[in-house]
């Protein structure tokens, strides 16, 4: 049973400890949710466990296998897709192209825009809302349509393992309603998502697994109901 | 095995030539690390200083050092209104690319501009002091390149005093950092952006007097000084006026040691094995630079 | 077949040249260019070649050896001059020659001194000069050879420009001398671009060897000669190719010149005959006499016009063989004494030595032709 | 009267169609007007040109009663109009501290600056603790929060708050709009626009839904709020769970 | 619905595949109807810049890393073709293929080095590149001949100029087309999708999957293998090779210069481009003489390039020819929240009836 977990993940910038000996497990096939107050170094796991930066000590395994020192390219191509928190889209590209440009490449000589590729990449937008967008060059999006665009993208590239950084920030609620089922619906066929998030409602709503951090350790991990009446999270994250 | 006089006469020289180096590439950093413009024409307009300090001196039989309050200010004005016609007119996206192409085309219009008026012919000042020189424990030091020498420490230190402690100087960097930011919180960009340019192009114009004091210049020669001043501020650190400041005095004692058993040619490769060095082991350079690796 | 190159006498003949105008070499290349004009206005006037009158068409080369390639060629595949005559320096000269050579054109050149020219199996180039660089010191070689032992300089140090002519005058020197037992102590190569020469004067300076040479163009002789006086390095005798016997030298050096040697293929008291009109006219036409860059050029001319007045024709084609034949086979009375050449094209002569003496620039060999003695060893600088 | 109003604004980027067609909004003093709509709708741009950074097509703009239509951000921000943009918009390679003293770079006055720096270090604990830090080294969240101290820097009689609490943690998101809250009662004209509607709209006054560059309903932000057609297309289906 | 990407002819296809039919008749003819040998060598000069812009668009192009440094490389490829002819006493064309696959091996650790840096820096580590090459050959005059430069003897001999250049013409004919018809290959790839995500975001592509030093390194030393092979046909056909010109930022920058004006996305840009600049080039040396006025022509024309046609020739025409065509309309349609909702259950009902 593969799953993404980290034994005694360390990173410090300087004299900073973000992630002091962080040894946390997310279930295979589940919905999860890491969250946390600004700062608890969330962004910083996604770096370590995607190869984006280099952890200082602990390591990062996923289906048992150890993806420590991986090259970030490899480790997506092992099964691990994210987003970036701040929007990260290929800003002169097409919306389209962004969407097929995450394709994963069966023959690298092949033509790339096939028609089921194109097609596929089209359903996507179109379950995100910005299909009428396809045409555009990314960088001329608003900053929530480009939010989007990274999710179909991710999407697209169907990794096995989702890394979603924040990505109900500065999307129109009306659409996240659409985004919590489209990831239930994901998951239902069987992928895992990880989920960082600082609202709440989908969090909750959506999640199977939630682990709480703070000060890049992990203080609670549980279901949404537990995780809603932990005395700590309540302390250190939700400030009731 | 090089003699005790020949090494000492060479730390000494390797020396003085580190300070002017110094201060020609101290221009380049503030373009560079501060304002994300690779400044490819820096090097042209100090041959342009230095041939307008040599025509002043040929033609008007003034000292060349004289020039300076003609062109320091000259160069200034050209700065700005270079960064407010042109370089302001980049797409942000693409700054960095472009402003290479966009100086790489001034640089040749002056190379060109240069030729025309003073063709391609090598010049030299020739100074009354030209060959004179003071003697220091058996070694030789020659008074034009002292002055030089001083030139630059001034001018460093003044730019080093303004980057760090004048309103002007955050304003330049919160400008390049985030535009719409800055403006937001009541800075005139175009404007600051502007002196910030002419502050750069001012350097060029007291580098090119000191270099005109003792030495050949032809309209092409700027492509010589541009390699050895690129490496320079990647290995002190894109931005950081102390780190071109240290590495220069570094690079150019290395390089007049290393002229004793390898000769002139050899000996400046100094400056790209310096510059792979620092790439390989420390993208942000050697001597400061903090974000520079996001170059 | 049809001959329309049966010129009439108001068809003029058209000469091409490539020069180095601009760039490294533009100072000799604008000597050069003179010296081309003088023997067209002085030819000229004197009603020209075959009754027809010369014409130049000078190009820029930029001192550029791709330029003077394209150069050559626009001038005999696009404007189809009758003539073509060489540029300045070796490193253009090469180049240029094949583009004649594999045209069949006649090359004439005033400037590619340096052996190699001579190596590339060319068959239709002449230097329109007394001797190759290796030969330019060949009398300074003997005249410090037969010094008695205590006078001989014992060190010598050498710097050179990275260039096939100027490397040759001082290697050729170099090759004699330590035949002799002179010792070498200091041997720089430079490339033509370096304009510090701080380093290479420090290592001369510190060698305190007796005697310095330099194989230079003309800046280049300029900057180190300054660097070594800053350095206050006192040598017994300095001597330095091209760059003395220029106008501008002097003053370019502060005026302390005392002592300093120079080769020369050419003197404005030359006797021969052709070299007193030359002298006089170019005066008049210029306001100052000629050097050696634009005597060279004339000499140039004067072979090529000796040819063509020869053969009796001037035009691209069959008319080019024979005048190739003929300069190979004839000799011809120059501004420079009469040449004539092997078959690689190579002159057959000497130069002679001058030496900066009292302010002025005077031959002090060989002893037949000197105009005063040899200052050794040389004052202070 | 109203402290900002936009007049029949026509905006749009480059060649482009127009963005914003025809659309008015004003904010009396001591007032919040959101505005809410789904990602494009132009809410950015509208901010965009209330503060000069944008210059429209055509309308006007009157901060205070006056026509202030084409002026800069510069000008703006003289006449007391202030503008936190969306997204991250830290002086990356500055320190916290330099980030937060430019936000008082027009005051020349150095104890009120003093006085402001004290206060927002108290704010934001984040922002003392961090001080010498260089600000693009901060998490996203912390990020914001420096913006928002930056923008804090000065008293306007207008702000413009583009998505302040996106990223943010609820403890902050709290103190955000605790602030706004206060600016509004010390008298200062709002102009909010948050994806996180409904926390919005419980603060506001006015509500404003924004869709396709035109103003689609605008009122009082409890009937917004209260309004199911609106609630389906831009607010979200259900109204915010109590958390325990 | 069909959008305008998916339309087979556009008119602007259209308009360039007329283009290319007629550029192809006129190269092929160029060498009989050109009126003189000189205008000939011209020819091969322009087709030489071509090759040259085409290979460096590899890497500009698709990467979006701007190479000054190319130059380097074409120079490498010169002298390597007249050294292994000179002192490896190979035939020319074995030593010009030879030389060309020595610079690619050469490119790897090149590559290696210098693609670790992005954007300045790399501009500056091109920079050096020409530099350090320049001051090696400059140097090491005892195997490259120093600045006394290098002859390569003909491949012909006894040919005369006139027919050589006529051999020569073809032969740089061909090595662009081949240039093209890879390039074309690549950029409908999604080797080629791949490449042109690290030109929009490095961080991102890579995070998606894609192994980016590789296929950076990949096309880097595929475009310093046409880059060798056009320097090493220059050597056999100029036969004088001199460091100073074979090693110098000039070359490069014009290469840049040309694939910028005609535009780097697009396939024939860089060869529109040195038929623009190369023809200039000439035009100015004939124009301005033995003035250094063409570097100011050229430095003007490459600074309007920057300034107004940021993106090229050919981008430029194509919006024009968009905006003349008025049956296209705009790619971008607008939807209401309203119309968005009612778009989402229809696309599902379409998404799932796919599926199943
Ligand atoms: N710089 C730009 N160039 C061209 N078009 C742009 C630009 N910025 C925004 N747009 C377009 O203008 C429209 C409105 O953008 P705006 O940023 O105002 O939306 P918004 O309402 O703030 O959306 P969001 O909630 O996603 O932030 C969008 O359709 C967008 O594509
Ligand atoms: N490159 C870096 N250099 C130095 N410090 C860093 C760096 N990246 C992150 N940090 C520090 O690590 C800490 C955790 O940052 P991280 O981005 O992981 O937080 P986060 O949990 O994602 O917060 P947020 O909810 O605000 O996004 C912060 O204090 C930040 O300052
Ligand atoms: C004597 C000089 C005219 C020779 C020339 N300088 C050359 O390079 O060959
Ligand atoms: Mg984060
Ligand atoms: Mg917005």
């Amino acid at each position: 049973m593969r799953s993404l977990e980290t034994v005694e993940l360390t990173k410090a910038f300087g004299g900073n400890v973000v992630l002091d000996k962080t040894t946390v497990s997310f279930r295979h096939g589940k919905v999860n949710a890491l969250i946390g107050p600004n700062g608890s170094g969330k962004t910083t796991f996604f770096n370590c466990v995607t190869g984006m930066i280099r952890p200082d000590s602990g390591r990062v395994l996923y289906g048992g296998a150890d993806i420590t020192r991986r090259a970030p390219h490899a480790i997506a191509r092992a099964g691990i897709g994210r987003t970036f928190q701040l929007c990260r889209v290929f800003p002169r590209m097409t919306v389209l192209d962004n969407v097929l440009a995450a394709a994963r490449p069966a023959n690298l000589f092949r033509g790339a825009r096939g028609r089921a590729e194109v097609d596929r990449a089209r359903g996507w937008l179109t379950k995100l809302g910005i299909e009428h967008l396809a045409g555009a060059e990314a960088r001329n999006l608003s900053w929530g349509q480009q939010k989007l665009l990274e999710l179909a993208g991710v999407l697209m590239s169907e990794p096995e393992t989702v890394l979603l950084d924040e990505p109900a920030g500065g999307v129109n609620p009306a659409l996240l309603d659409r985004i919590g089922g489209l990831v239930r619906e994901l998951n239902a066929e069987g992928r895992t998502f990880v989920i960082v998030e600082h609202n709440m409602d989908l969090v909750m709503s959506i999640s199977d697994h939630i682990v709480v951090f703070d000060r890049g350790r992990p203080i609670a991990e549980g279901p949404p109901a537990a995780i809603r009446s932990d005395e700590r999270v309540l302390g250190a994250y939700l400030g009731v | 095995m090089p003699s005790g006089a020949l090494l000492f006469q060479s730390v000494i020289l390797g020396l003085l030539l580190g300070g002017l180096y110094a201060l020609l590439a101290a221009g380049l950093t503030l373009y560079f690390g501060i304002m994300r413009v690779v400044m490819i024409a820096h090097s042209a307009f100090l041959i342009l200083a230095a041939y307008l300090a040599w025509w002043s001196h040929t033609e008007l039989g003034v000292d060349p050092l004289l020039s300076m309050v003609v062109t320091v200010p000259l160069f200034f004005a050209a700065g700005v209104l270079l960064q407010r016609l042109l370089l302001a007119r980049l797409r942000p996206v693409t700054l960095t690319m472009m402003s290479v192409l966009l100086t790489f085309a001034i640089a040749v219009v002056i190379e060109g501009l240069l030729g025309y008026v003073f063709s391609g012919t090598q010049r030299r000042i020739q100074l009354g002091y030209g060959s004179a020189s003071l003697e220091l424990f058996g070694a030789r030091i020659a008074v034009v390149k002292l002055i030089a020498f001083g030139l630059a420490a001034v001018a460093l230190l003044s730019l080093y005093l303004v980057m760090k402690k004048t309103a002007f100087g955050w304003a330049l960097r919160a400008t390049i950092q985030h535009r719409d930011a800055a403006r937001l919180v009541g800075i005139d960009t175009d404007r600051v952006a502007g002196f910030g340019f002419g502050l750069g192009l001012a350097t060029a114009a007291i580098g090119g007097t000191a270099l005109s004091l003792d030495t050949t210049i032809y309209p092409s020669l700027h492509w010589h000084w541009i390699g050895p001043l690129m490496a320079i501020i990647v290995v002190g650190g894109l931005g950081s006026v102390p780190g071109a400041a240290a590495a220069a005095m570094v690079l150019g004692l290395a390089q007049s040691l290393l002229q004793i058993e390898l000769g002139t040619t050899w000996a400046q490769t100094v400056f790209y094995i310096a510059l792979f060095l620092t790439l390989a082991v420390r993208p942000q350079g050697f001597f400061g630079g903090r974000l520079a690796q996001r170059f | 077949g049809d001959e329309p190159e049966q010129a009439s006498t108001d068809d003029p003949i058209v000469v091409g040249i490539s020069l180095p105008l601009t760039g490294d070499f533009s100072e000799p290349g604008k000597g050069v260019q003179r010296g081309y004009e003088a023997w067209a206005k002085i030819t000229n006037d004197k009603g020209g070649l075959l009754g027809r009158q010369i014409e130049l068409k000078v190009l820029d080369d930029q001192s550029n050896a791709d330029r003077v390639v394209a150069d050559y060629e626009q001038l005999i595949g696009s404007d189809q001059v009758d003539i073509v005559v060489g540029p300045f320096s070796t490193r253009l000269v090469v180049p240029a020659a094949r583009v004649a050579e594999e045209y069949g054109m006649l090359f004439v050149e005033p400037a590619g001194a340096a052996a190699e020219v001579f190596q590339q199996g060319f068959k239709n180039l002449f230097y329109a000069a007394p001797a190759v660089a290796s030969d330019h010191y060949n009398h300074l070689a003997e005249y410090l050879l037969a010094l008695p032992a205590g006078q001989k300089p014992t060190t010598v140090a050498y710097a050179a420009m990275d260039d096939p002519f100027a490397q040759g005058t001082a290697y050729g020197l170099k090759a004699k001398l330590e035949a002799g037992g002179v010792r070498t102590v200091v041997d720089e190569v430079y490339p033509p671009n370096t304009t510090d020469f701080s380093s290479i004067a420090a290592k001369i300076a510190t060698s305190k060897a007796d005697m310095v040479v330099g194989g230079s163009q003309y800046q280049d002789g300029v900057n180190l000669i300054v660097a070594l006086q800053q350095l206050n390095y006192q040598p017994k005798l300095a001597a330095f190719s091209t760059a003395p016997t220029s106008p501008e030298f002097a003053a370019a050096i502060g005026n302390k010149t005392e002592g300093i040697l120079s080769p020369t293929g050419y003197t404005q008291d030359a006797p021969y005959e052709s070299n007193k009109e030359f002298v006089e006219k170019y005066t008049a036409q210029f306001g100052s006499p000629p050097e050696e860059d634009e005597a060279n050029a004339y000499t140039t001319g004067q072979v090529v016009a000796a040819a063509i007045t020869a053969v009796g024709c001037a035009e691209q084609g069959d008319c080019q063989k024979k005048l190739v034949d003929w300069v190979r086979a004839n000799k011809v009375e120059t501004v420079v004494g009469p040449l004539s050449w092997d078959e690689t094209g190579k002159p057959q002569g000497a130069h002679m030595i001058q030496q900066w003496v009292g302010g002025e620039i005077k031959i002090v060999l060989p002893a037949d032709a000197k105009e005063t003695d040899v200052v050794y060893p040389k004052p202070a600088w | 009267m109203s402290e900002i109003e936009l007049v029949d604004v026509q905006a749009g980027y480059g060649r482009a169609a127009p963005v914003l067609r025809g659309l008015s909004v004003a904010v009396p003093a001591g007032t919040i007007v959101c505005l809410v709509g789904p990602n494009g709708a132009g809410k950015s741009t509208v901010l965009k040109v209330a503060s000069g950074l944008l210059a429209p097509r055509s309308g006007a703009i009157r901060v205070g009663g006056v026509d202030v239509t084409g002026q800069g951000p510069q000008r703006m921000l003289a006449s007391g109009v202030a503008h936190v943009l969306q997204g991250h918009s830290v002086f990356a390679e500055m320190t916290v501290a330099e980030n937060v003293l430019l936000g008082a770079y027009t005051i020349k006055d150095k104890a009120r600056v003093a006085r402001r720096c004290d206060f927002v270090r108290d704010l934001f604990p984040v922002v003392a603790q961090r001080w010498t830090t260089l600000a693009g080294l901060l998490s996203g969240g912390q990020q914001k929060q420096v913006e928002f101290a930056r923008s804090l820097m000065v008293d306007p009689k207008v702000v413009l708050l583009d998505e302040p609490s996106m990223g943010l943690d609820p403890k902050a998101t709290s103190t955000v709009f605790e602030q706004v809250v206060r600016m509004r009662d010390a008298g200062t004209a709002v102009l909010l626009v948050e994806q996180n509607a409904r926390r919005a709209l419980e603060t506001a006054d006015i509500g404003c839904v924004l869709d396709l560059g035109r103003v689609h309903i605008s009122g009082p932000a409890a009937e917004l709020l209260a309004d199911p057609a609106l609630a389906d297309l831009y607010l979200g289906g259900r109204p915010a769970e109590p958390l325990h | 619905m069909p959008s305008v990407s998916e339309r087979l002819v556009t008119p602007g296809r259209a308009a360039g595949g007329v283009a290319l039919v007629a550029f192809a008749a006129v190269a092929l003819a160029y060498p009989s109807i050109a009126p003189n040998p000189y205008l000939l060598s011209v020819g091969i000069v322009v087709l030489n810049y071509a090759v040259l812009s085409t290979s460096w668009n590899f890497v500009g192009g698709f990467t979006g890393y701007i190479s000054l440094g190319h130059g380097a490389l074409a120079g490498l490829g010169a002298y390597g073709t007249g050294l292994l002819v000179t002192k490896g006493g190979l035939p020319s064309f074995g030593a010009l293929v030879v030389a060309a696959l020595l610079v690619a091996a050469l490119a790897v650790p090149i590559g290696y080095a210098a693609l670790r840096v992005r954007g300045a820096s790399f501009v500056i580590v091109s920079i050096a590149l020409v530099l350090v090459t320049l001051l090696v050959f400059q140097s090491w005059a005892s195997f490259t001949g120093g600045s006394r430069g290098l002859n390569v003897p003909r491949p012909f001999p006894g040919m005369l100029r006139p027919e050589h250049h006529r051999v020569f013409f073809y032969l740089f004919l061909a090595l662009l087309a081949v240039a093209l018809l890879v390039w074309w290959l690549i950029d409908r790839s999604r080797f080629g999708l791949g490449l042109k995500a690290i030109r929009e975001d490095e961080d991102k592509a890579e995070a998606l999957g894609t192994p980016t030093f590789a296929y950076k390194l990949v096309v880097f030393v595929v475009s310093a293998f046409f880059t060798g092979l056009a320097g090493g046909l220059y050597a056999l056909w100029f036969g004088d090779l001199d460091p100073i010109f074979q090693f110098s930022i000039l070359t490069g920058s014009y290469m840049v210069l040309m694939a910028l004006l005609g535009g780097v996305r697009n396939l024939f840009g860089p060869l529109v481009g040195a038929l623009v600049v190369g023809v200039a080039l000439e035009y100015f040396k004939v124009e301005f003489g033995n003035t250094p006025l063409h570097l100011v022509a050229t430095g003007v024309l490459l600074a309007l390039v920057v300034l107004f046609m940021p993106d090229g020739v050919l981008p430029a025409l194509g919006s024009l020819l968009r905006r003349l065509d008025r049956t296209t309309d705009s790619s971008i349609r607008e939807v209401t929240a309203a119309e968005l909702a009612a778009q989402r259950i229809g696309g599902e009902q379409h998404a799932q009836s796919r599926n199943g």
